[in-house]
C-alpha cells in the first residue's frame, strides 16, 4: 500500500573526526501517496543522506518522518515496508544473480517457485537473464547495478527508494528501463523515491522533483514547473544542459520606464514594479537553447570559444565582451569557428530575471502576458 | 615431518629408545586388540567433539557479541581474549581451585548456600570428571574461535547488513544468510584444526584428572603417555599415535571432500 | 508479485527479536565478564595476601583483607623466576613475530598467486598436527641434539614457529581472500610494487586477520611446556611454564606462590590482549565498522 | 650458554662433563653447594638438569637416551634404579654404597647399584581434638572415624584411590598391614600370590575394611598428596595418610592455627597382627654404565654421600625426607633442627619403626628385589585396585581377582 | 610521454562455473600516440574487460597489445607507465582523501609538499577541498568518485584509462570536469582512454570513439563520423538519444526507378545502385531529432503514445500504423495528447539505409549529392 511520506525538520548531524558537519538541514517535505519523486542535487547535497532516512537506515538528528499517519522516525528498517537501491550497488558477494534478486522474496517467504518466476521476469526486463547463474564478482558494473535493480523490482513496498539505480547504464538500455520503472510504478502501490543525477530521468519520470542544495531544500516542484519557473538562479543553473546562461545587468529607468541594461541590452520592463531594484545590480538568466544566432531583438555579441557537435545539435561556448560565459546550443553551428564574432539573440519571453541574491524576481513571460502564474508562488 | 616419520619408524620397534628390536606391525596389533583401545577411543571422540563444538558455539557467540556496538566491547574483548593466552598450566591451577573438593570455592559458595550437602570432587567423580576437563577446556579454547571469527566479522561490509534489513530480513536471517556464508570457511577450518589438537589435546586432562577415576577421562593421547612414560613401552605408545595419526588422516580427507573448507566467498 | 507482510516467516515481531537480541547480547557479556573475572579474582586474591589470611578459619575468604607481596617476595628470592619470564618473553616474542611474518607472507601469496597443487600443500601441512605432540619429544630431542641446538633461544624459537605457523598460514590465507583484489590493483597501476602494495594497502586492511595471527602464535610460545623441555635442559634457559612447574610441586609450595607465579604469568598475556586490542581498534576496518 | 648456538655437551672436552639428572629442584640450592665443592676438588665439571616430579624424570632420560647422550648420574628412586639395573644400564657403585652404612636395597649378585640420600616413610595424621585418642587400630579407626563424621561437620578419614602414587601406596601399606603377601618368591622367579589362601582372605578383609572406611570420607579418587592435605587444611576430613610431615609443612604456612591440632600415627592396622613393612620411599643415586663420565659420576655419588654438605641437603624437607641411615637420624643436625624439634611425636614414629621401613622394592622372598611390584608401582595397579573397589562397586572379592590378574599381566 | 596503443587480434575468455564466456573477440585498434579515444557499448560489451587489458590487469587469451613499438601484452601492470580510475572506485579504505590521491604519487617519491601542492589542486578543481581529511566511507557516492579521479589527475602516466569516471556525478560539475579532463589531457603527454555511457561526453571530449558490440568492435571513429555516418543500424540505433527510428521497408522499382516503399512512403531512389536488393527488405533509419511534426516530402503516420517533456523540448513516443515505434523529438509537442494521430515528415537527406543484415548501404546524403563520402568506406 503506497503511503505518503512526510518530513518535518529533519537534520542529520554527522560527526567526522571530532568535527560535526550538517549534511542535511531542517528539511521539510510532503510527498503524496503513490507518486514519484526524483531528487536531484549537486554530489555530495545529502540526498543518500535523505534517502537513507526514509530507509531508517540513518537516524535524523533530529526532526520527524512520517508514513502516511505512522511516525517512523526511529523505526527499523525491517518495520517499515520498503525496498531499496543502494548507491553502491551492495550485492551478496556469495549468493548468485538469483540468489540476489530473490532475497528479499525470500525473507517475505515466497515459495521457491514463485520466486523464480518473479526473478526470470525481472531478469528479462533486465536483459540479465543470461547472467543469472553468475557470482555478482563475475559481473560487469551495469550488470551489477541492474541486478540491483532486480531486486527491488521483485518487490512489493508500500516505499521504494532508489538510489542512481542507472548510473552505470548506457543511454539505450536507460531508456528502455525508465518505462519499465513508469510502468513498475503503475502496476504495484508504491510510493517511489528516486535520486538520480540525471536531469531526462528526473525530467521525464517523476511527478515531483526535489532539489537539495547542500543539504537544504531549494525548490519542490513537478519538473516542468521546475524547468520552466526555477525558484533562484541556482536551480536555473542546475536544471537544463548546457547550464542557463547569467548576464548581469542593471535596473535603469529609460523614458521612465524601468528597463534592464547592460552587455548591450535594453530590455524595458513597461509594467512590472522593479521600482525597488532601480540602480541595483540584475542578473538575467536564458537557457543556451533559447539563444539563436544572428541578431534580433535583443541580442548579445560575444566571441566563440569552443564548439562542441553533440550529434544532432552543437553547443557554442562563447564568451561575452565582457568575458562572461554565454553557451548556445544550435543545428547550424558546425561552420563556427573559435575566435569568430557571433551574436545571439534571444525572445525576452524566456528571461529570468535574479536579483543579486539569486531569488527569481520576474519571468520573461510575464513580461507580456502580465499575469502572474498560478503554478508558481513567489516565493522569498 | 621429520620428526613424525622418525616417531613412526619407532613405533615398529618393541623398545626403541634402548636397544631396538624390530617388531614389524606388532606394537599395533597388539593395541587394536585390546578392548580398552575402543573405550579410550571413545573417550577421545567425546572429548575432542564436545570441546570443539561447544568452544566454537561460544567463541562465535562472544564473537556475535562484541561485533555489536555495546558499551565496554573493548574491555569484553581483552577479557575474551585472555583466557586463550595464559598457559594451561595457569588455567588448571585456576579451575582446581573452583572446582577443588577441598579449597575449591564452587563448592564452598554451594556448601555455604545449602544448594550441596558436601563437596563434590569434580574431578574425581565418575558423573562430573568429563564435564569438568570439558568446561575447563571450553573456558580456555572458547576464545580461539572467538578471536579469528571477530576478524572475519569485521571484515563483513556493512552494506550487505543494511540491504538485508531494508528486505526485511530479522536479525536470525542476517546472521543466517550473510554472516554465516561469511564465517563458512572460517568455521569449518576451526571445527577441523580444533578438533584435530582436542583430540590428540593432553596436558589439560592429564593436570586435572590423570585419566581419572576409573579411565573415565583416559583419552587415547593419555594412554599414549601413559604407555611411554610409565609403562616405558614407546614402541607401544609411537604405534597408538600412530593409529590416532592415521584416523584423523581419515577424517580428516573425508572432510576436505565433503565441506571443502577452502573454498571461500569471494571478495 | 510479492507478498507485502515484511518478515513472514518468523513468529516472533521485529521488536520482540530486537529485545531478546539485546538481552542476549547483554547477558552474554555479562556471563563473559564473571566467567573470565572469577579466576582471575581468585588468582589476584590468593597472589597478593599472605596464605594465613586467605585460609583462616577453614574457608577460603573471598573478601580481601590485607595487601602484601610475600608470595612474589618469596618466589623472586628463592626462585629464578625473573630470568624464566625473560627467556619465555624472548622466545614468544621471536616466534610470534616471526610466525606472523611467515604467515603473512605464505598467506598472501596461497592467495594471489595460482600454482599447481596449492590447496593440497596446504592441506597437507594441516596433516602435520595430526600427530600426537606427546611423542614427538624424543624424536624431535634427537635431531636438536644431533643438530647441536640444544639449549638455544634459536632452537626453540624455530619450534615454537614451527608448530604455530601452518595454522597461522592458514588463518592469513582465508583472510586475504576477503580483502577486495581491486584495492590492490590500483595500487599497481599506480606504479607500487608488490611488496609496497602489501604494505601499504593489504596490510593495513588485514589488520584484524594478522593480529588473530599473532594472538595464535603468541599463545602457542607462551603456553608451551614441551618444546621447551625438549630443547632447554639448563636451568637459566628454562621458560616459565617449565621453571614453574620445577618449582610448584615442591613440597612447601602451596596454592599462594602458585598464583603468585600463575599471576606473573598472566601479566604478558594481558599486555598483548590490551594492546592488540587498542591496536585493533585504531583506524577501521574495512567495512568502516568503527 | 650462548643465544644462537646451543651448548653441546660433547663439546666440553670429552668425559670431563658429568650429565647429572636430578628432580630434586626444591634443593638446588644445596646441591649447587655440594657441586661447586667437588668441582674445586675434582677436575670435573657438573651439569644438572632439572626435572619436576612425577614421570618427567623418565621423559627426560628416554629422551637422552634415544638421543645417544645419556646422563651420567641420576637421582631416582630405588625401584628405577633396579630397573635401570635389569636394563643393564647401571655402573656398580659398591665401593660408595658397600664402604659406608648406607643401606642396599639394590644389591645384585654382590654388587650395589643405588646410593640412597634419603627416606620417605608413609605416616596418617588425625585430628587429636576431634579424635578422642590415637586410634591405631582398624576397630578403633572404624568408631573413631564414624564418631567424628557424625557428630562434626567434618569426614573422619580419607581413602585415596586411583592412578596414584599415594593411592597406591596406601593400598599397599593397608594389605601389608594385614599381614597379606602380594607376592612372593625370589627376584628371578617372583609370584603374585595375593589371591592365595590365607592372603585372598586377609586381602579381601583389607579391602573390605576400606569400603567401610570409605562411608566416613570424601571421595578421593585421583586425589594427589596435597589434596589430602588440602582436605586436612580445609576441615573436611579430620584425618589422611601422607608421606613424613608433609602436611605439617604446608598447613604450617596455610593454616597455622591448625598445626598443633594435628598428630601423627602409624597406618591403622587389624588388632592382633605384628607390623612387618612400613612404606618408605628411597631415593638416591644411580650411576649409568653408557655415559660419557662414568668414572666422574661415582666419585660424585661417593662425594655427594660424604659431603659435609649431605645433612643440609637431606633436611631441606625436614619432617618429609629423613637421612637414610639410622646413625643419621640420630645426627646432631638433625637434633638441631628447629622444625623436628618442634615435632617430636614424628621423630619418634620414625625411630621406633626404623627397622620395619621397607619399599616396594624390597618386597621378594626375603625383601629380594621384586621387579614386578617395582613396576605395578610404576603402573599404579593397587591405586587403581581401590578405584575398582570405591567408584567402580566391585566387591572385596572382585576387587582382589581384578588386581590380581593385573599384576599377573604385568610379569608376562 | 604519450604512447600509441595497439591491439593486434586480442581475446579474452572467462571461464565461470565450468562455463567459458568470450567478453572479448578479435579486437584489433590502433590507437595514435596522445589522442583521446573513448569505449562505448551497451552494458555488458567488454568495455571494462578492455580497459584492464591495458592496465595489465587482465592477460588476453590471445592477441597482442603494444603501447608504441614495446610489446605490454604480459607486462605487470607496475611495468606499463599508466593511471587508472576503476569502474568500482576502488578507494584505500584506512586512508584520508589525502593520502588515496597521493598515493601514486608517494610511491614515485614525490616529497611531501610537492604532493600536497598536487592534491591540493586537484581538489580545488575536484571541488572536494573540504573532504581532504575524511575517511571514504564519509563520503557521498560522487565525492568517492571524484577521488578517484583526483589521483588520476596528479598523475603522469603514458596512458591514462578512465573507466566511467563520472557517473555519479551531475550535469552541472560533469559539464565542468570534462573541460578539466581535456585541459589535463593538453597538459600531461598522454593517451587517455575513456570508457563511458554518456554520449555527450564521448561526442564532446574524444577523438575517437570505439563502439564495441558483444566483444567486438563495431565502429572506430571520430564521434562525429560514428554520429553521422553509422556503418550498421546497430550503431544507429545506440549512438544518439533517444534511438534512431527504424522502419522496415522493400526496394521495388516504381516507374523504373529503385524506390523505398513501405509505411506510406515512396522514395526514389534515382541515381543509386540497389538494384540487387531489388523485392528485398530494407530498413530506413532517421533520427528523432530530424523529424518534424507535420506532413511534408516525405511523412508518416502515426499515434502518440507518451510524450516526455525534457525542458526545451519534448520527446514524442509514438507507433506507426504497423505498430513499429516511431520516436519524434520537438521543440511543439507541449500540446499533444496520447492518442492523437499525428504526421511525422523527414528529409530524405537524413535517412540511413540498412540492408536486412543492418549494414548500412546507402546514406541520405548520397542521393543528394551523389558522391560517396570521403570520411567513411563502406565496410562489410
Ligand atoms: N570474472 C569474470 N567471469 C566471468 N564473466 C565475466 C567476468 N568479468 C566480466 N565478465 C563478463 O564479461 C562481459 C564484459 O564485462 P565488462 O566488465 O568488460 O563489461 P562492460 O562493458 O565494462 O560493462 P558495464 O558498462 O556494465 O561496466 C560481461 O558480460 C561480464 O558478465
Ligand atoms: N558518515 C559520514 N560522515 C561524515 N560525513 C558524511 C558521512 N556520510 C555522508 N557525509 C557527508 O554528507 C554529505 C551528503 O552526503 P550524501 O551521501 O547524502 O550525498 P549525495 O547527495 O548522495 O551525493 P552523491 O550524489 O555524490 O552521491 C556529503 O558532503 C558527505 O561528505
Ligand atoms: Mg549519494
Ligand atoms: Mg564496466
Amino acid at each position: 500500500m503506497a503511503k505518503s511520506i512526510h518530513l518535518t525538520d529533519v537534520r542529520k548531524v554527522f560527526k567526522s573526526g571530532g568535527k560535526e558537519f550538517e549534511a542535511i538541514d531542517n528539511l521539510s517535505l510532503d510527498i503524496p501517496a503513490g507518486s514519484f519523486t526524483t531528487i536531484v542535487g549537486p554530489s555530495g547535497c545529502g540526498k543518500t543522506t535523505t534517502l537513507r532516512m526514509l530507509a531508517g537506515l540513518e537516524t535524523p538528528t533530529s526532526g520527524q518522518i512520517h508514513f502516511g499517519e505512522e511516525e517512523v522516525t526511529n523505526l527499523r528498517p525491517q518495520e517499515r515496508n520498503i525496498a531499496m537501491v543502494f548507491q553502491s550497488i551492495a550485492l551478496y558477494p556469495h549468493m548468485s544473480v538469483r540468489e540476489n534478486i530473490g532475497y528479499g522474496l525470500k525473507i517475505a517467504g515466497v515459495s521457491q517457485a514463485k520466486r523464480n518466476e518473479s526473478i526470470e521476469e525481472a531478469a528479462r526486463t533486465l536483459q540479465i537473464t543470461d547472467q543469472l547463474d553468475k557470482k555478482p564478482a563475475e559481473l560487469s558494473g551495469g550488470q551489477q547495478q541492474r541486478v540491483a535493480l532486480g531486486s527491488a523490482f521483485v518487490q512489493n513496498p508500500d516505499v521504494l527508494l532508489l538510489d542512481e539505480p542507472m548510473s552505470d547504464l548506457d543511454a539505450k538500455l536507460k531508456a528502455e528501463l525508465r518505462v519499465e520503472v513508469q510502468r513498475l510504478h503503475q502496476e504495484l502501490d508504491t510510493t517511489i523515491v528516486y535520486v538520480t543525477h540525471d536531469q531526462t530521468e528526473a525530467m521525464t519520470m517523476s511527478d515531483n522533483v526535489v532539489l537539495l542544495n547542500e543539504g537544504s531544500l531549494e525548490q519542490f516542484d513537478p519538473p516542468k514547473t521546475l524547468f520552466d519557473y526555477p525558484t533562484s538562479e541556482y536551480v536555473a543553473r542546475f536544471i537544463g544542459t548546457p547550464s542557463t546562461n547569467v548576464l548581469e545587468c542593471r535596473i535603469e529607468i529609460i523614458d521612465g520606464v524601468p528597463a534592464v541594461t547592460g552587455h548591450g541590452l535594453e530590455i524595458p520592463l513597461p509594467n512590472q514594479d522593479l521600482s525597488a531594484f532601480t540602480g541595483d545590480d540584475i542578473k538575467i538568466g536564458i537557457r543556451p537553447q533559447y539563444l539563436s544566432l544572428g541578431t534580433g531583438d535583443h541580442s548579445v555579441e560575444a566571441t566563440v570559444e569552443v564548439v562542441e557537435p553533440l550529434g544532432t545539435e552543437s553547443v557554442v561556448h562563447a564568451r561575452t565582451l565582457d568575458d562572461t560565459r554565454l553557451d548556445i546550443v544550435s543545428a547550424a553551428a558546425d561552420d563556427l569557428a573559435p575566435g569568430e564574432s557571433i551574436a545571439a539573440s534571444f525572445d525576452k519571453d524566456h528571461l529570468y530575471f535574479f536579483d543579486a541574491d539569486g531569488a527569481t524576481q520576474l519571468f520573461g513571460e510575464e513580461l507580456t502576458e502580465n499575469q502572474s502564474q498560478a503554478q508558481w508562488g513567489s516565493e522569498q | 615431518m621429520l620428526p613424525i616419520l622418525y616417531a613412526l619408524n619407532m613405533s615398529l620397534f618393541s623398545n626403541p629408545t634402548q636397544e631396538a628390536a624390530f617388531v614389524g606391525l606388532a606394537n599395533y596389533t597388539e593395541l587394536l586388540s585390546s578392548p580398552d583401545f575402543w573405550s579410550f577411543l571413545w573417550n577421545s571422540v567425546v572429548y575432542a567433539l564436545s570441546t570443539t563444538i561447544l568452544s566454537l558455539l561460544v567463541g562465535l557467540g562472544l564473537a556475535l557479541v562484541v561485533n555489536q556496538r555495546i558499551k565496554g566491547r573493548s574491555i569484553l574483548r581483552t577479557m575474551m581474549i585472555f583466557p586463550y593466552l595464559i598457559p594451561t598450566l595457569v588455567v588448571i591451577f585456576l579451575w582446581k581451585f573452583i572446582l577443588d573438593p577441598n579449597v575449591g570455592i564452587l563448592n564452598q559458595v554451594l556448601v555455604d548456600a545449602g544448594l550441596l550437602a558436601q563437596p563434590i570432587g569434580f574431578f574425581s567423580s565418575l558423573k562430573w570428571a568429563m564435564a569438568g576437563v570439558v568446561v575447563t577446556s571450553v573456558w580456555k579454547f572458547g576464545s580461539f574461535s572467538f578471536f579469528i571469527l571477530l576478524a572475519r566479522l569485521q571484515a563483513i561490509d556493512p552494506d550487505l547488513y543494511e540491504r538485508a534489513r531494508v528486505e526485511g530480513a530479522t536479525t536470525w536471517q542476517a546472521f543466517r544468510d550473510i554472516t554465516f556464508p561469511h564465517l563458512r570457511g572460517a568455521i569449518l577450518i576451526i571445527l577441523l584444526v580444533r578438533g584435530i589438537w582436542m583430540f590428540n589435546k593432553f596436558d589439560i586432562i592429564w593436570l586435572s584428572t590423570n585419566g581419572g577415576p576409573l579411565n573415565t577421562t583416559t583419552t587415547l593421547p593419555i594412554r599414549v603417555y601413559q604407555l611411554a612414560f610409565n609403562e616405558v613401552n614407546f614402541g607401544g605408545a609411537t604405534a597408538l599415535a600412530g593409529i590416532m595419526f592415521f584416523l584423523l588422516a581419515i577424517v580428516a580427507t573425508v572432510y576436505f571432500r565433503v565441506f571443502n573448507p577452502s573454498e571461500e566467498v569471494g571478495a | 508479485m510479492a507478498t507485502s507482510s515484511k518478515g513472514a516467516g518468523s513468529f516472533v515481531s521485529q521488536k520482540r527479536q530486537q529485545q531478546i537480541k539485546r538481552v542476549g547480547v547483554y547477558t552474554t557479556a555479562i556471563l563473559v565478564s564473571i566467567f573470565v573475572t572469577i579466576p582471575v579474582y581468585i588468582m589476584l586474591l590468593l597472589a597478593f595476601q599472605p596464605p594465613e589470611v586467605v585460609f583462616s578459619g577453614g574457608q577460603v575468604n573471598l573478601i580481601p583483607q590485607i595487601l602484601s607481596f610475600q608470595n612474589f617476595n618469596e618466589l623472586l628470592t628463592t626462585t629464578k623466576t625473573v630470568r624464566y619470564m625473560t627467556n619465555s618473553i624472548i622466545v614468544t616474542g621471536s616466534s610470534m613475530v616471526l610466525s606472523t611474518s611467515i604467515a603473512v607472507t605464505a598467506g598472501y601469496g596461497l592467495t594471489r598467486f595460482d600454482f599447481r597443487g596449492k590447496s593440497l600443500t596446504a592441506r597437507a601441512v594441516l596433516f602435520s598436527y595430526m600427530f600426537s605432540p606427546i611423542v614427538l619429544a624424543i624424536p624431535l630431542y634427537v635431531l636438536f641434539y644431533t643438530a647441536g641446538l640444544l639449549n638455544s633461544y634459536f632452537a626453540l624459537t624455530l619450534s615454537l614457529t614451527a608448530i604455530s605457523t601452518p595454522f597461522a598460514i592458514w588463518l592469513m590465507w582465508q583472510y586475504f581472500q576477503t580483502i577486495p583484489i581491486s584495492l590492490e590493483e590500483s595500487a599497481w597501476v599506480r606504479g607500487a610494487s608488490r611488496w609496497r602494495t602489501v604494505r601499504d594497502v593489504v596490510l593495513p586492511v588485514a589488520r584484524p586477520g594478522y593480529i588473530s595471527a599473532a594472538i595464535f602464535s603468541f599463545a602457542v610460545a607462551w603456553n608451551d611446556f614441551t618444546m621447551a623441555r625438549v630443547v632447554m635442559s639448563s636451568d637459566n634457559m628454562y621458560t616459565i611454564t617449565v621453571g614453574a612447574s620445577l618449582f610448584l610441586d615442591r613440597v612447601s609450595v602451596g596454592w599462594s606462590e602458585t598464583m603468585a607465579v600463575s599471576f606473573l604469568m598472566c601479566i604478558p598475556p594481558f599486555l598483548i590482549a590490551l594492546f592488540l586490542q587498542n591496536y585493533l581498534l585504531q583506524g577501521f576496518s574495512v567495512g568502516g565498522l568503527e | 650458554s650462548s643465544i644462537l648456538s646451543g651448548s653441546n655437551n660433547n663439546s666440553d672436552g670429552k668425559g670431563k662433563t658429568i650429565s647429572y639428572l636430578s628432580d630434586r629442584g626444591d634443593s638446588k640450592q644445596v646441591i649447587n653447594e655440594i657441586i661447586g665443592e667437588f668441582e674445586k676438588n675434582h677436575d670435573y665439571k657438573v651439569n644438572v638438569t632439572y626435572t619436576s616430579k612425577g614421570t618427567s624424570t623418565d621423559q627426560q632420560l628416554q629422551k637422552m637416551v634415544a638421543a645417544g647422550n645419556p646422563p651420567d648420574l641420576i637421582f631416582d628412586t630405588s625401584a628405577d634404579a633396579y630397573r635401570y639395573q635389569r636394563d643393564g644400564d647401571l655402573a656398580a657403585i659398591s665401593n660408595v654404597v658397600q664402604d659406608s652404612e648406607l643401606p642396599d636395597p639394590v644389591n645384585v649378585d654382590g654388587e650395589s647399584y643405588f646410593a640412597p640420600t634419603m627416606v620417605e616413610p608413609l605416616m596418617f595424621w588425625y585430628r587429636n581434638d576431634l579424635y578422642s585418642s590415637n586410634p591405631e587400630s582398624w576397630s578403633k579407626w572404624e568408631t573413631e572415624a564414624k564418631q567424628v563424621s557424625q557428630s562434626h561437620n567434618i569426614k573422619g578419614f580419607v581413602t585415596q584411590s586411583g592412578q596414584t602414587n599415594n593411592a597406591d601406596t596406601q593400598i599397599t601399606q593397608y594389605l601389608w598391614q594385614n599381614d597379606v603377601e602380594i607376592y612372593n618368591g625370589p627376584s628371578d622367579n617372583i609370584q603374585v600370590t595375593i589371591d592365595d589362601g590365607a592372603n585372598r582372605r586377609k586381602a579381601v578383609e583389607t579391602y573390605q575394611w576400606l569400603k567401610t572406611m570409605s562411608q566416613y570420607s570424601p571421595n578421593g579418587s585421583g586425589w594427589e598428596w596435597g589434596d589430602a592435605i588440602e582436605a586436612l587444611q580445609q576441615e573436611n576430613a579430620a584425618a589422611i595418610a601422607s608421606v613424613g610431615g608433609l602436611p605439617i609443612l604446608t598447613i604450617a604456612e596455610n593454616r597455622p592455627d591448625l598445626v598443633e591440632k594435628l598428630s601423627p600415627s602409624p597406618y591403622p592396622h587389624p588388632e592382633g597382627t605384628k607390623r612387618s613393612k612400613w612404606w618408605a620411599y628411597m631415593e638416591g643415586h644411580v650411576v649409568r654404565n653408557d655415559g660419557k663420565a662414568t668414572e666422574g659420576a661415582k666419585a660424585f655419588a661417593d662425594f655427594f654421600s660424604k659431603s659435609d654438605k649431605f645433612m643440609d641437603f637431606v633436611l631441606s624437607a625436614p619432617l618429609f625426607q629423613f637421612p637414610p641411615t639410622r646413625k643419621g637420624l640420630n645426627s646432631e643436625a638433625v637434633k638441631n633442627n628447629e622444625t623436628i624439634q618442634n615435632h617430636p611425636a614424628v621423630m619418634k614414629l620414625v625411630k621406633e619403626n626404623w627397622d620395619s621401613f621397607s619399599t616396594i622394592l624390597a618386597t621378594g622372598k626375603d625383601g629380594a628385589p621384586n621387579i614386578v611390584a617395582a613396576d605395578a608401582y610404576g603402573q599404579q595397579l593397587l591405586g587403581q585396585s581401590a578405584d575398582q573397589l570405591l567408584v567402580g562397586g566391585k566387591s572385596p572379592e572382585q576387587t582382589v581377582d581384578w588386581v590380581a590378574k593385573q599384576l599377573r599381566g604385568l610379569k608376562n
